[in-house]
């Protein structure tokens, strides 16, 4: 066969977070495939070399040590949630190989190092994102919180919280799940009673889902604001009637008119058999960037492609990416609702100082 | 040996070190526990915190080490009042206790775990020789205690700790001993690994690990010191071996759990003191 | 003299059940008490208070004049209270030998630290070894206790009882599951072992034996204790004939 | 009604019982004597159908039930008292002995039980306790109660008098000797060699699993001594 | 007003917690096995009444037709894992169990795919005021179901000679062989009862989040352990008020103290606390 390039990529493809894996995995093969349809990158073909890490930090160390040591890739990408990408970046880092985060949203994971750049918001920068679109656009003040124990809901919540001021918001309430329960009925009550103006959730589509459908079921019917997590079909299926009127902030626009998203939403459902969501964008989008620097480097020093990586400045599916030093990209938020059953463009926030990821 | 060999090698003797530690108390002195990951978290996050408060690894490693034996005896105390199964859950209660209430600590970075933690100053080839004399220490520990009066002992408090009691045997001593020594040997694995990875979230240390270390100590065949340590080797590289079959790897790793207590149910050692029975008998009729 | 064993005041209640109601009796050293009584009337019970297996409600329970009765079981057994069970213990996974082994290094196992520095067993092998002759079972010593005959195992555990150095053995139905003969060689052995100047309280229900070598007799009923004195005196008590005896030992003691 | 053709049994490789003849008339009472480690549990336990059959057969009447199952020989009416009694022990006493008459009618089990109650006075103050924590001899009179709860054509004691007081001893023996009286067909093992004596028929001494005498229960009480010797014989050899 | 809401909502979350630990305290209780597998039947259970749901449009049909084919399927589960490694420690089970759950989650997503299923047209939607309350048709009919099911299997564990007799196996299987019960069809049976349980547990559970995913047994698989022994495993009334207990306290606590610990640390810290005080769980069961 003819010289390849690889590109190691991992992501959860076994274990509980399987199904943003498969998204992810699927999103970075289209990727690879178009790429290769247009022959490849330099005249190469790119070769993806997926591994399962189970969203587990433990074995993403061994598997970066592999991706390195083993199957010399030129590039890394992380199609994994942030503690499998932390521990990994460390590891790309250290053997200075660079390394890609398609969306995992932890802040530590660019601080790494040099060679470690995201795709995709931080998930401060989102929550921040999310207290304009409440307090500013929708402009609801009396919000109650419902956030999801781990380091995106975390995070997501510390952000809302920090710009919750700027925008009036005051919040009642707090409350926590976490990422097994399905079952929310004494929130449900609690939320009820507290009989706010908004609802900021944040949650995936498997807790999402049945977090709304018990909502509104107990008759609560505010607006309720959630983020990329719910970003899917399947969120829409499981909520079923409770998701119309969903808003979230997100970063791929169902109703854009940029060829770069239209052609990944058409394409991919092609590929898949199911709907486009934002993890399977985000996958998409860093091995696209990745080939990208690849070709401009056109060279197989590290360095050099790390330096390619960082001058990025390429118009993807999820928007145009560009880096700041630390690493982390500049983007719009996109927001969308969902209406008639699917998911529509809302309302964008392109606030770069609101949006503005840290840069060191 | 490349970076990845090197990395396998290292994880691969942190896990002996932890399921040694389980053996202790499960395989030597029978107290089941389901929560032993905890005590392998306790020593990751002491060590992490006083690493990045500037100690040196000699005064993190040992602290981890008794924090972790000091909790492990305080958890005994529960195991001279609950037995067996009831032991058993109790013991995983603890270990979603930890993790619940470490998720929770912002001063233990919460959810968000620990991360830049000083490296152990040391390249990775010598960390891993480090760990390495570390596990065999651990090793030679096991054996000793093994074949001490006080394994004897603890063969009683396994077999029947009434009728142990009733023969002048201070059970209670002796079951908080095994807890102690065990747990501080998942304290130490635990700060070896915070120095390995560099970096930890509450995850690393949930109700899996304690069931993927108990299956170390089941499947070597409880008790067995070399067939602990075997199962460790194979269990924790198994997953590496069938990397190329990602999206059956877990399956398989079930099945196979499955099928070695199903038809091999003393483990590995069980299983070879069987081979060798079959073949003396053989020799001595042949 | 002063009892080595001074139990006053033992009452036990299981549920609504009085199974002891305020018993007392003394034992003095060197003495050879039989302890008989209906089924049920709670001798097993008085033996586990007296060693503590069972929280009485109440009990005053004196070893050599010392109170015992806040101990834990393992530390009344060190100073030389040993029980054997009615329903046989031994612990499975060991053999015979290791039995006693074990009992018998009770010295080595005082101590977690001083256990965690000791390894040779050859002085109480060989001391099980004797007591294993001793009671007729040296043959079955290296047999896993699984799968051992009752009578095998009974004798097992009085031979690992004697390995701790009582003072004062407390022996439950020591010579059920005998027959006859081995009965008598057992109960010799018994009696020998007493002359050797260890105390001894058995509970038996085997009548012929207990009449042939026990120099005292309690008896129990219903929880309270009925009679207590010398061995034939107290077959002619009416009320423990009329409690206890059946026809046959009524002529045997006639 | 009952024979056994140069039976062999036992655990696994071990052999606990080698070859034994034994054949029991309908309606009389068996006695197995023998030292420790004889056979006579296994011997019963094999007849209950609980010890495997390495080689030899067991016919009861006149058919084969070498291989049946326990479930199959109570329907057939043999059941057995175990030795250590095997009670249930976290069932109640009144539990027990449903258990005991499981094999039989709701109506025809009630009956049984308010009989075993007359027999037994003492376990019916102990219906609601459970067996575990009986004492040693009401676990006995239980053990002995729930095995005439199912009205068995063939009665399997393994030492009935273990762990009773003397006056319970007698009960049991009137009671043995009466159903035996009505029919019953009773193999005992027993370690009070002259109170077997007094009611067996027939007398089966045994040693390391094998028949060292056999004859009727008068014979037997005239070689008293002969027997003695062969009871004492496994305390011999290792006294030497 | 809340707090009457709070407790409706923690006799539902107790409600279907019963179900599913019922059906393992039978298997529990007759086989000493803590039977994590469970938690994979109960997901089977949801995947089977989806998809019939989905065929037929008939809830109705789809439960006791899913009840009976998981019911099969653990008796399956009995015959070809248990029932070899009866006579093993009870950590043997544990572990084969474990990995049997493992490869069942796994096939669930290779066979079903990883995003779960969601109903066509999910069933029992309609709103029911009680009190003031909106609940759902379904809220209501997984707390009469309970009551009515486990009612019945209580009644029948304590009333019946069925019910003698299943406890004298659990005792002493051979012992009762000896009086003829055939164990092996009692254990048949139990498995048969316990595996349908779960599954209606399944079902129900999918009717309020109208998910059923491959992970779905992840939360009992734990869980229900926690709960049996709270109960006091073995005791079939015990799990009941266990089941109620827990989800009273997990629905207040989630409320107010759940900024301190996760609802799992909050179940699990009374778990351990009723055990430091009642060894032997609520209801002792033996
Ligand atoms: N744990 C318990 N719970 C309830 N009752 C009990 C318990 N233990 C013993 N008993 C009852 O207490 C009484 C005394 O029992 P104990 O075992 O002391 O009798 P014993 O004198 O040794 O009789 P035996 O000669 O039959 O062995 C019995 O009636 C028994 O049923
Ligand atoms: N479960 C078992 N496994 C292995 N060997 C056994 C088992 N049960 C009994 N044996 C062996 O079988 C032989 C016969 O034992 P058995 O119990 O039948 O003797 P017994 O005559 O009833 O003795 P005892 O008078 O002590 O009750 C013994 O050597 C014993 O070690
Ligand atoms: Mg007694
Ligand atoms: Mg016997």
């Amino acid at each position: 066969a003819a010289e390849t390039i690889k590109i190691g990529f991992h992501a959860p493809l076994t274990g509980f977070a399987a199904s943003d894996g498969k998204s992810a995995s699927e999103g970075a093969k289209l990727a690879a495939e178009q790429i290769n349809a247009k022959g490849g990158v330099n005249g190469k073909m790119i070769e993806l070399v997926i591994y399962d890490d189970q969203a587990k930090p433990a074995q993403a160390i061994p598997i970066a040590n592999k991706l390195i040591g083993q199957d010399k890739v030129a590039i890394g990408v992380s199609g994994s949630y942030s503690g499998a990408t932390r521990s990994a970046a460390g590891v790309f880092q250290e053997a200075k190989i660079p390394y890609i985060s398609a969306y995992a949203i932890h802040p530590d994971i660019t601080r790494a190092g040099d060679y470690v750049f995201r795709t995709s918001f931080l998930g401060e920068v989102q929550g921040r994102g999310g207290a304009k679109l409440v307090g500013d656009t929708l402009g609801k003040k009396r919000v109650v919180m419902i956030t999801l124990q781990n380091d995106f809901g975390k995070s997501l919540a510390a952000g809302f919280k920090s710009a919750a001021d700027k925008f009036g918001i005051t919040i009642t309430n707090e409350y926590q799940y976490s990422m097994k329960d399905r079952q929310f009925g004494s929130i449900v009550a609690k939320v009820k009673s507290d009989n706010p103006e908004a609802i900021y959730a944040s949650g995936y589509y498997f807790t999402a889902g049945p977090l709304v459908k018990q909502l509104r079921a107990a008759g609560v019917s505010v607006p309720i604001i959630g983020q990329e997590g719910y970003d899917s079909q399947k969120f829409i299926e499981i909520a079923g009637d409770a998701a119309e009127g969903v808003i979230i902030t997100t970063s791929l626009d169902r109703d854009s008119d940029v060829p770069e998203t239209k052609d990944f939403i058409a394409a991919f459902e092609k590929k898949a058999g199911f709907k486009a969501d934002m993890v399977a964008a985000s996958g998409h989008t860093a091995i696209m960037v990745a080939a990208e620097a690849l070709k401009k480097a056109n060279s197989t020093d590290p360095r050099a492609i790390r330096d390619a990586v960082a001058e990025t400045d390429l118009k993807v599916s999820t928007g145009t990416i560009k880096f700041n030093k630390l690493g982390e990209v500049l983007k719009a938020v996109q927001n969308q609702i969902v209406k008639g059953g699917n998911w529509h463009r809302h309302s964008v926030i392109d606030d770069p100082e609101l949006l503005a990821p840290p840069a060191e | 040996m490349g970076i990845y060999e090197v990395s396998l090698a290292t994880i691969v003797l942190i896990n002996i070190i932890l399921a040694l530690g389980l053996n202790m108390i499960t395989g030597f002195c029978g107290q089941i526990s389901l929560g032993h990951a905890a005590f392998y978290g306790i020593g990751a996050y002491c060590t992490a915190i006083l690493a990045k408060a500037g100690f040196p690894p000699a005064v993190t490693l040992l602290c981890g080490l008794i924090l972790a034996g000091a909790s492990g005896v305080v958890v005994g105390l529960a195991s001279l009042r609950v037995r067996e199964d009831f032991l058993a859950i109790t013991t995983m209660g603890v270990g979603f206790l930890f993790l619940g209430i470490v998720r929770q600590q912002e001063a233990l970075g919460g959810e968000l775990g620990i991360s830049s933690i000083p490296s152990a100053g040391m390249s990775k080839i010598g960390f891993m020789l480090f760990v390495l004399v570390l596990a065999a220490l651990a090793a030679a520990f096991s054996l000793f205690i093994k074949r001490s009066w006080m394994g004897f002992a603890f063969d009683a408090v396994a077999d029947d700790e009434d009728t142990a009691r009733v023969l002048g045997l201070d059970v209670a001593a002796y079951k908080l001993s095994a807890f102690a020594m065990g747990t501080a040997m998942a304290g130490l694995a635990g700060g070896l690994y915070t120095y390995f990875a560099r970096f930890i979230v509450p995850d690393d240390f949930g109700f899996i690990t304690s069931i993927t270390v108990l299956s170390m100590v089941a499947v070597g065949g409880i008790g067995s010191v070399f067939g602990v340590m075997a199962a460790t080797v194979v269990l924790t590289l198994m997953p590496e071996f069938f990397r190329f079959i990602s999206d059956y790897k877990l399956l398989v790793y079930g099945a196979l759990l499955f099928t070695v207590m199903r038809f091999a149910p003393g483990g590995l050692a069980g299983f070879l003191q069987t081979a060798l029975r079959i073949r003396k008998a053989r020799g001595e009729t042949g | 003299m002063t009892a080595i064993l001074k139990v006053s005041g033992v009452t036990v209640r299981f549920g609504g059940i009085h199974a002891l109601d305020d018993v007392s009796f003394e034992v003095t050293p060197g003495e050879f008490v039989s302890m008989i009584g209906p089924n049920g009337a709670g001798k097993t019970t008085l033996i586990r208070a007296i060693t503590g297996v069972v929280q009485p409600q109440s009990a005053e329970i004196r070893l050599s004049g010392r109170e015992i009765s806040n101990l834990p079981t393992h530390k009344r057994s060190r100073l030389g209270l040993v029980m054997t069970h009615q329903i046989v213990r031994p612990f499975h996974s060991m053999s015979v030998l290791e039995n006693v082994i074990f009992a018998a290094g009770h010295g080595r196992i005082q101590s977690v630290f001083g256990a965690m520095v000791s390894f040779d067993l050859s002085r109480e092998r060989d001391r099980a070894m004797k007591l294993l002759g001793l009671l007729g079972i040296a043959e079955m010593a290296d047999k896993s206790v699984r799968g051992q005959p009752l009578g095998v195992i009974k004798r097992m555990e009085v031979a690992r009882a004697l390995a701790l150095e009582p003072k004062l053995l407390l022996l439950d139905e020591p010579l059920a599951g005998l027959n006859h003969i081995e009965a008598a060689r057992l109960a010799d052995t018994v009696a020998d072992i007493n002359r050797r100047g260890t105390t001894i309280v058995m509970i038996e229900h085997n009548l012929g034996e207990v009449l042939r070598v026990s120099e005292r007799l309690v008896v129990l009923d219903n929880g309270r204790k009925i009679a207590d004195g010398n061995p034939n005196e107290v077959m002619r008590n009416p009320a423990v004939r009329a409690a206890y005896v059946g026809k046959d030992e009524t002529d045997a003691a006639a | 009604m009952l024979r056994l053709d140069s039976l062999s049994c036992g655990y696994g490789a071990m052999q606990a019982v080698h070859g034994l003849d034994l054949h029991v008339a309908k309606g009389s009472i068996t006695t197995l004597l023998g030292a420790n480690g004889a056979g006579k549990s296994s011997t019963i336990m094999c007849i209950a159908g609980h010890v495997a059959v390495h080689s030899g057969e067991i016919r009861y009447k006149d058919r084969k039930i070498t291989d049946a199952s326990p479930m199959q020989r109570i329907k057939d009416g043999i059941s057995v008292v175990p030795e250590g009694r095997r009670l249930f022990p976290n069932l109640t006493v009144k539990e027990n002995l449903i258990v005991g008459g499981y094999s039989r009618s709701r109506d025809e089990s009630n009956r049984e039980l308010e009989r075993m109650l007359s027999i037994f006075p003492r376990l019916e103050e102990r219906l609601g306790q459970r067996a575990g924590s009986l004492s040693g001899g009401e676990q006995q009179m239980l053990a002995i109660g729930r095995a005439l709860m199912s009205k068995p054509e063939l009665l399997l004691v393994d030492e009935l008098s273990l762990g009773l007081m003397p006056k319970i001893i007698d009960i049991c023996y009137r009671a043995i000797a009466e159903l035996n009286k009505d029919g019953l067909t009773i193999i005992l093992v027993e370690q009070s060699t002259h109170r077997a004596l007094e009611v067996a028929d027939q007398v089966c001494v045994l040693e390391s699993g094998r028949t060292v005498w056999q004859g009727t229960s008068d014979e037997a009480q005239n070689n008293v001594k002969m027997i003695d010797s062969l009871l004492g014989l496994r305390e011999e050899t290792s006294d030497a | 007003m809340l707090y009457l809401e709070l407790l409706i909502q923690g006799i539902i979350y107790g409600s279907m917690y019963a179900i599913i630990a019922v059906g393992l305290t039978l298997v529990y209780g007759l086989l000493r096995i803590l039977h994590v597998a469970h938690a994979g039947l109960f997901a089977l259970g949801g995947y089977l009444g989806l998809l019939i749901t989905n065929a037929t449009g008939s809830l109705l049909l789809a439960m006791p037709l899913a009840a009976a084919g998981v019911g099969l399927v653990g008796m399956v589960v009995y015959r070809l894992c248990y029932h070899p490694i009866l006579d093993r420690p009870p950590y043997v089970a544990l572990i084969a169990s474990i990995g049997l759950f493992i490869a069942m989650e796994e096939i669930y997503r290779l066979v079903f795919g990883p995003y779960g299923l969601t109903y066509n047209d999910v069933p029992l939607q309609s709103q029911i005021a009680f009190l003031g309350m909106n609940l759902r048709t379904a809220e209501l009919a997984i707390v009469f179901g309970s009551v009515i099911l486990l009612g019945t299997l209580s009644y029948l564990a304590q009333k019946t000679r069925i019910g003698v007799a299943w406890k004298a196996t659990v005792d002493d299987p051979q012992m009762a062989a000896s009086f003829g019960i055939d164990p092996l069809k009692v254990r048949y049976l139990n498995f048969f009862i316990g595996s349908g349980l779960a599954a209606i547990g399944g079902i129900f559970i999918s009717l309020l989040s109208n998910l059923v995913e491959p992970t779905m047994g992840g939360v009992p698989s734990y869980k229900a352990l926690a709960i049996i022994v709270l109960g006091g495993l073995g005791n079939v009334t015990g799990t009941l008020i266990a089941s109620l207990v827990l989800g009273v306290v997990e629905a207040f606590g989630t409320i107010y103290i759940g900024h301190l610990m996760d609802r799992d640390a909050i179940a699990f810290a009374f778990l351990i606390l009723v055990l430091m005080i009642r060894p032997q769980g609520m209801l002792s069961g033996r």
